[in-house]
């Protein structure tokens, strides 16, 4: 049932009185900036607003509802307590440029969460403000380019990238105006060290690197390519969005690392809110401790106060206008306190449990894995190419079908050096019940697609629409409801 | 264990499927000297649910303040209980970026919503389906300008919050632009157009203009527009869009328009926070489309010819782009444009008028009053929002401190980011307050500067 | 999609251990007292949870997501706000037993709600304390009897009820001790007074009566039924179910009404929560003062105080062990407030509006209504006699045929009087658009009962089963899970 | 208009083809003399939802209090964050009555394993979908008892809570039953088998027992039960369902087990509320579900074989029989019951124990501590579960009061329901109390004593 626009169900002068004070104002001192048109938005009342999203909810799968084991991801349970937390109403109500004097209590969680984080990172120092794991990879970025020009190093202009990195990895890069150099991965998985060597060098400003890597695989010879990279004087960087496979395991500041970036909104069970608010704190090393991006919380005695650009002077300065996504930030720390010491490890322990046995189900009914030596990750790949070629149905086809079975689509054609691949993470938080139901399912896709590919590759059959056309939504561009 | 299924027997089953006997083999690829031998130290004991919540409220009840008068780039306004009880239904919350359009038609007709009705408030052609927050949007704005116009002066008025002005700075600084602060009228606390005569001729990609200003000053836009058209520099507007429900839109400005708009979109139903989340909006002309960061969703239609939504001009970004792309953003702040579609929905546009005509009608009988007392004085000339500055005789981190113990959060001290104004305060009334608090706030000044 | 049983996924041994306390326990000193069993309850993740029973929701029609026009029920609009307010963690936190001191602001409410209710239903006191509106027509039943009791009056055996009423009404009428003696409806929908008069006389207790009645008319003379019942000493029990009718355009205590409940669940916006809970407050005129149930609140100088059986000798006493449903009251309490004097009269206006429009629309298709020369009230009667006849389809048919178009289906086969009817009742609440499109369908539904009879004798054919067999689940009754 | 969707335009479209003017012809059959011709006086004026929130804020703030220590029926438990979230979904919130099953698989669904979850806790044959509250259950089910039996003995204990005895009276008062109150043992706390001697041979309906009792204490269930079914009475349970998970289930009291089990639910997720909404639950022996007042849920098939849930049974119920129903109850308690079947599913068997368990040890420990102070004295020697009755050597009120100060509610007092008792204190910890909880409470209690 498509739902209609709520431009549709507009009827001019409806309104609900309630939400707004009916007194009289005036505005006449202002009029020559006021605007003469009516804003063209919707005229409803509140039944039908909630009616209309209410509806519009329910069309969506979401972890709430569904298995949803999309790579790189981690769509694990994001508990009812912390968004509670979070939601206190001393919390909703506090306005940023509070009093300090009124600001001890969220500053404590702020300060102890930084703290948290630095210990589970294995790192110096961490700054809360970026918004989303993006932009805590510019932050990243950008202070290895203020440490470089704070040394006059100047020469440095490549940022060196796998070629299984997330796309946000070479944009950052280039947002921090950095050419971006891609070097392949062997058949492994691992990085092609060869290729590395031959890589850096006085031009290499850092290396962004994902550990375990999009690939599903925990790169081995991490130290020796830290070396490298730190022989030429060159940093490394890492991406923390895999964080739920190592998380109490092994620390990104004990493999070399001096920056890494942290995604609250996968490794600490955050909600993803249908595309954001994430948080995506930096941690860094000694070298990058004094660039770090503002405010940052510390402790003076036994007074909390937030640092500003008088407080850290070669700080890459500030993000956004104020501290970041606060929200999600007491939800991490919520989450660390309910999961505690013991419960961080053993995270990483059942989300790689679940990956390797859901990998091992896959493969001996006959699925291909491109690793297929490899201990998978909190995630791993399987590759569709011979299922596309045999039976015509594609990476794509068979994460369409698996929503009419009522499980999300594992991540598609990502990493895209693997082809047809889709990359499954099933989380920590998802039982053997679960998991084994969806192989038994990926197994009666592999059957459908050689008796019946047709169906494949035309779903999915169940959900609000049928397969929809993205060509032409990007060929006949409609992006904004107009008044007919 | 919080969160985790599985039962003693499920682990061994799954053990045993793996022919492995404990999970430590799992991490057996990680080479030994990494493998953390002792325990997070850092962290403390797991606290049960109860023990947790208790705790938090403890810490959110610490700091609880009084009335709230303090905006400067963050406002206090009612939010419909609506709002919250269906943003925080799990379907919403709990969903990622609707790359499975077909299992996402929820968010993506929301978002299509969201789009439109922030293209029809602006008045611009099209909106992307929202940023961080109004700093780090109109940073990215500054640099779509400089990419468009292949210039690299950008002129940001210091009528600009300065925590704008810094984003911008951080965001843009590996391009190392020619960003120019222009001054403003200490009388009238805005840009006056004669100001802006110094900076004719030179290459400029763009004006940054905020309406209204940091001190909630209403800025000369239709000169000031035509002024940087004249000048081929493109014009972008910093405004917030609840006033712009009341004030000109910025794609009415001038003869031809403001070329983006960007802006926070907190006022429309994100509560205060601590600052965040909130959400960044952008807008702009067509001309600049496929320039635009950040995603949006467009309407298509299924293969049975049915209308659905799905991610679309998706070469803009980096997961198809990679170094190539707009910009790096992939998470946004979706949840938060979906509290402001519903905002928006609710309130609708005569709702959003007169709610900010009752935030202006507030804040000028809180000026009127509080500007009679001795020892303030009101500094600037021109109209304002919903915000103010005042001059007092004390030093106003006292003065604040004073009005915190009678209950009242004053506002915000102007004396560390701009000097030059003395003991400058900017304060702020929205429609959540009551005669009776705009009252107590003229009373507590009065008491406290008498003393 | 069924959804399984949360004991289908119930697997030994899982929990959440966050949800309670680990610490060591030691019941040692009651172990003779103590379970030796385990009780057979779902062992589930917190996830299991959230998305067992998110999906279950997901399975109800209700007024959030679909029009729901059920006659006699009036599912308007459930404000959000009022859930909010009651919601408030003061009045959840808050023990029934809190000392005074600590009660005000709750006892302010509640006394402000009781004054209100005795305005608008122009009674002289209320009690709030009865928990949904059977419990409230208990109570008035038990306080004539007390009434007559106090008075020596042990002759009146009887209470009269017109065939159309609800069956809480001669339910109640038993649960007092009553004999029930019917009484017929006249073919214009009022009540028979030839009847009347012939049923009264010294064993007459009282009448109970619903106006507008539950055949959708005002019963025009019912200042005459008063003084039948009243010249022979019975009383007269008003059922306020429909008071949204009327609310501010006629209150039952100018009636002659010595009583009456009244469904906060109904009338005034709080939700039904898909059966309960409600609240059934009753208003007495100044006959039946002395016999209200406890506990009341009163005012005393400044400060507000519960009454109990010491300072009402007289009462019925108390129907449950606390206040009875405060949260419900609350919500009643801020809805009022919201809508103010202004608004109470337009809910009348535009529920009455809303129902004589659709009357019309249906009338002018073609469809039977039984009182045909009648203004509706806030709701009206359909019969579907003649299509039942002439196609084979019942009102049943047509009620599952709407579901399949997205409304919910009026009331059925209720008022039992009425062959084959459909009590549709659409509430101020939903607009006309709304209203339109529903009879548009309600058009439809009937063209298919002619072209297509058994397209709508079998539905619903969209929903998450399709028709459900109530006989075997009353013959083979499974009504508790057992473990296999 | 709040909640009225209808513009103007809308209005007169309908009058229109109404063929009136106004809304005022739409009451025309309404008697002259009968249409309220003023307005409603006692009725505000609307306030804005911001400003009835912000009154109800007010409301509820004034009536903090401190750390409850008070049960007396209604007990502060632990509420999981998730339930309300689930339970305040529209779906759930805002459905009527299951009626039409193919649209309510939600509602029906979760009562059938609310049944099966309080059958099994029970360890009886059914439970019905809910009742009013543990008072209003019982009432009915000493209705029941009498109906099956065809007696009008009932056995009522004087442990049983005051309200509860008092509801019972009213709601039997028209049968004109004969209500014997059992006295109880002042040592123990408890009924004694002994003291049961006096009715044996009466013609009893029904015996009444509670576990535990309004005092707190376990009452010698396996013997009362056997005597009961030797007097060829019913036994009908009182129970709490959250203490149930940890003591004897009441289908295992004795040696055939109790026959009626009742109680409040409110245990089980409900929130304090001032007393409501809680809810009742009632579950039986097969024998008497015929008997049985309320809705019940049961599972079956549609037309296509598929498993679904629909009301059953109905035939025992007012809409169907009208006065030959089993009770008048038609809305029941269903979103509590709801709230119950979450809160029984997050926990699991192991978690109630481990809470009933929890309760048990704070009150213990409490019991211990208060009873150590000068002044005060534990009074009935049985076993408690978690409350507790102490002996004061002032006014309970006082003391109360006093306590209330130091922001601590300290139980409930039970001079005026039991004045031979004397100075009574009944005084619960549940596991909602940490040490340093329990340690403020005694600190406190020794002060004011001592002073
Ligand atoms: C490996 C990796 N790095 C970075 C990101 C970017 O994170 P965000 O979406 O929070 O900006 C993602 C998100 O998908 C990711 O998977
Ligand atoms: C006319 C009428 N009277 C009484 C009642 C009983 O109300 P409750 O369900 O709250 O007990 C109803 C409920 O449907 C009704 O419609």
């Amino acid at each position: 049932m498509t739902i209609p626009l709520i431009f549709d169900v507009s009827h001019s002068g409806c309104k609900t009185t309630s939400l707004v004070e009916q007194t009289k104002t005036d505005v006449s001192d202002i009029k020559d900036f006021l605007r003469q048109d009516k804003p063209l938005l919707p005229e409803v009342s509140e039944l039908e607003v909630v009616r209309h999203f209410t509806r519009l909810s329910q069309q969506n799968f979401s972890v709430d509802t569904h298995f949803y084991p999309l790579g790189s991801c981690t769509m694990k349970y994001n508990s009812r307590a912390i968004h509670k937390a979070a939601s206190l109403p001393g919390f909703l109500n506090r306005h940023p440029f509070a009093l300090d004097n009124f600001s001890q209590g969220i500053m404590a969680c702020l300060y102890e969460l930084q703290n948290y984080l630095a210990n589970i990172t294995g790192m110096q120092a961490v700054s809360l403000t970026p918004m989303a794991g993006a932009q805590g990879e510019f932050a990243g970025v950008a202070m290895i380019r203020a440490y470089h020009e704070s040394r006059g190093d100047k020469e440095r202009s490549e940022i060196i990238v796998p070629d299984a990195a997330h796309g946000t990895n070479p944009a950052s890069a280039m947002m921090a105006n950095y050419a971006v150099r891609e070097i392949p991965t062997l058949a492994d998985g691992d990085v092609d060290l060869e290729a590395l060597k031959a890589a850096v060098g006085p031009k290499t400003a850092a290396i962004m690197l994902t550990n375990p890597s999009t690939l599903g695989v925990f790169e081995r010879r991490i130290e020796e390519i830290a070396k490298i990279v730190h022989n030429v004087g060159g940093l490394l960087y890492y991406d923390g969005a895999n964080l739920n496979a190592i998380l109490g395991k092994a620390r990104p500041g004990d493999m070399g690392f001096d920056v890494i970036h942290l995604n609250l909104h996968k490794t600490f069970g955050t909600p993803h809110g249908g595309g954001g608010p994430g948080s995506g704190p930096v941690a860094v090393g000694k070298t990058l401790l004094p660039f770090l991006p503002i405010p940052i919380i510390d402790k003076k005695g036994d007074r909390y106060v937030s640092l500003t650009e008088k407080d850290r002077p070669q700080s890459i300065g500030r993000l956004s206008a104020f501290l970041g996504n606060v929200g999600i930030m007491l939800r991490a720390y919520a989450y660390i306190r309910l999961l505690g010491r013991q419960g961080l490890p053993r995270v990483a322990e059942y989300a790689t449990l679940n990956a390797n046995y859901l990998m091992k189900v896959l493969v001996d009914a006959g699925f291909t894995v491109p690793y297929p030596t490899r201990r998978a990750s909190h995630e791993f790949i399987v590759s569709l190419k011979k299922e596309l070629q045999e039976c015509g149905t594609s990476a794509k086809d068979f994460g369409k079908r698996l929503l009419d079975y009522g499980f999300h689509a594992p991540t598609t054609y990502f990493p895209v050096l693997v082809a047809e691949c889709l990359l499954i993470e099933p989380t920590e938080t998802e039982s053997k019940q679960e998991i084994d139901a969806f192989a038994e399912v990926m197994i009666k896709i592999l059957a459908e697609a050689k008796s019946d590919p047709n169906k494949v590759k035309t779903a999915p059959h169940t959900m609000p629409v049928k397969r929809l056309d993205d060509v032409k939504a990007a060929r006949e561009l409609d992006i904004v409801w107009k008044k007919k | 264990m919080p969160y985790i299924p599985h039962t003693e027997q499920d682990k061994q089953a799954m053990l045993a499927a793996l022919k492995i006997q404990s999970t430590d083999a799992l991490f057996s690829e990680i080479p030994e000297t990494l493998r953390l031998k002792g325990e997070l130290k850092e962290i403390p004991e797991a606290l049960s649910e109860a023990a947790m919540l208790r705790l938090m409220e403890e810490r959110s009840e610490q700091d609880k303040a009084g009335l709230c008068f303090i905006g400067a780039g963050a406002y206090e306004h009612n939010i419909p209980s609506v709002i919250w009880d269906i943003v925080g239904r799990g379907e919403y919350l709990t969903a990622y970026t609707p790359y499975q359009a077909e299992a996402s038609q929820g968010t993506l007709q929301t978002i299509y919503e969201y789009q439109s009705m922030m293209a029809n408030l602006m008045r611009l052609d099209l909106s992307n389906a929202s940023m961080y927050d109004g700093a780090s949007a109109l940073a990215e704005a500054v640099l779509m300008a400089t990419r468009s116009k292949q210039k690299k002066t950008v002129l940001i008025p210091q009528t600009l919050s300065p925590f704008y002005r810094q984003t911008i700075q951080t965001i843009t600084h590996p391009y190392s632009l020619n960003l120019v602060e222009v001054p403003f009228s200490m009388q009238t606390g805005r840009i006056e157009l004669a100001d802006l005569k110094a900076y004719e001729g030179q290459e400029i990609a763009a004006l940054v203009l905020p309406q209204p200003n940091f001190f909630g000053v209403l800025e000369n836009i239709d000169a000031l527009t035509d002024w940087a058209h004249e000048q081929k520099a493109l014009l972008i507007a910093a405004v917030n869009p609840l006033a712009t429900a009341l004030l000109k839109a910025p794609g009415t400005w001038g003869k031809d328009g403001a070329d983006i708009a960007v802006g926070d979109g907190q006022p429309l139903g994100s509560p205060l926070s601590s600052g965040g989340p909130y959400f960044g909006f952008m807008c702009c002309k067509k001309d600049y489309m496929r320039q635009l960061p950040g995603r949006i969703v467009g309407r298509t239609v299924d293969t049975e010819g049915k209308t659905g939504f799905v991610l679309t001009l998706q070469a803009r970004e980096q997961h198809i782009r990679r170094a190539k792309a707009t910009s790096n953003i992939c998470s946004n702040q979706a949840l938060m444009a979906t509290a402001a579609t519903i905002y928006m929905s609710l309130l609708g546009p005569e709702g959003m008028q007169r709610t900010a005509s009752l935030c202006h009608d507030n804040a000028k009988k809180l000026c009127e009053s509080l500007s009679k007392i001795k020892g303030v004085e009101k500094i600037f000339s021109a109209p304002f929002f919903h915000e103010f500055v005042l001059k007092l005789s004390q030093p106003v981190a006292i003065v604040l401190a004073k009005l915190a113990e009678a209950g009242i959060q004053g506002g915000y001290d102007l004396s560390g980011a701009y000097p030059t104004l003395g003991n400058a305060l900017l304060v702020c009334a929205t429609e959540t307050k009551t005669d009776n608090d705009l009252n107590r706030y003229s009373e507590a000044l009065q008491q406290i500067l008498r003393g």
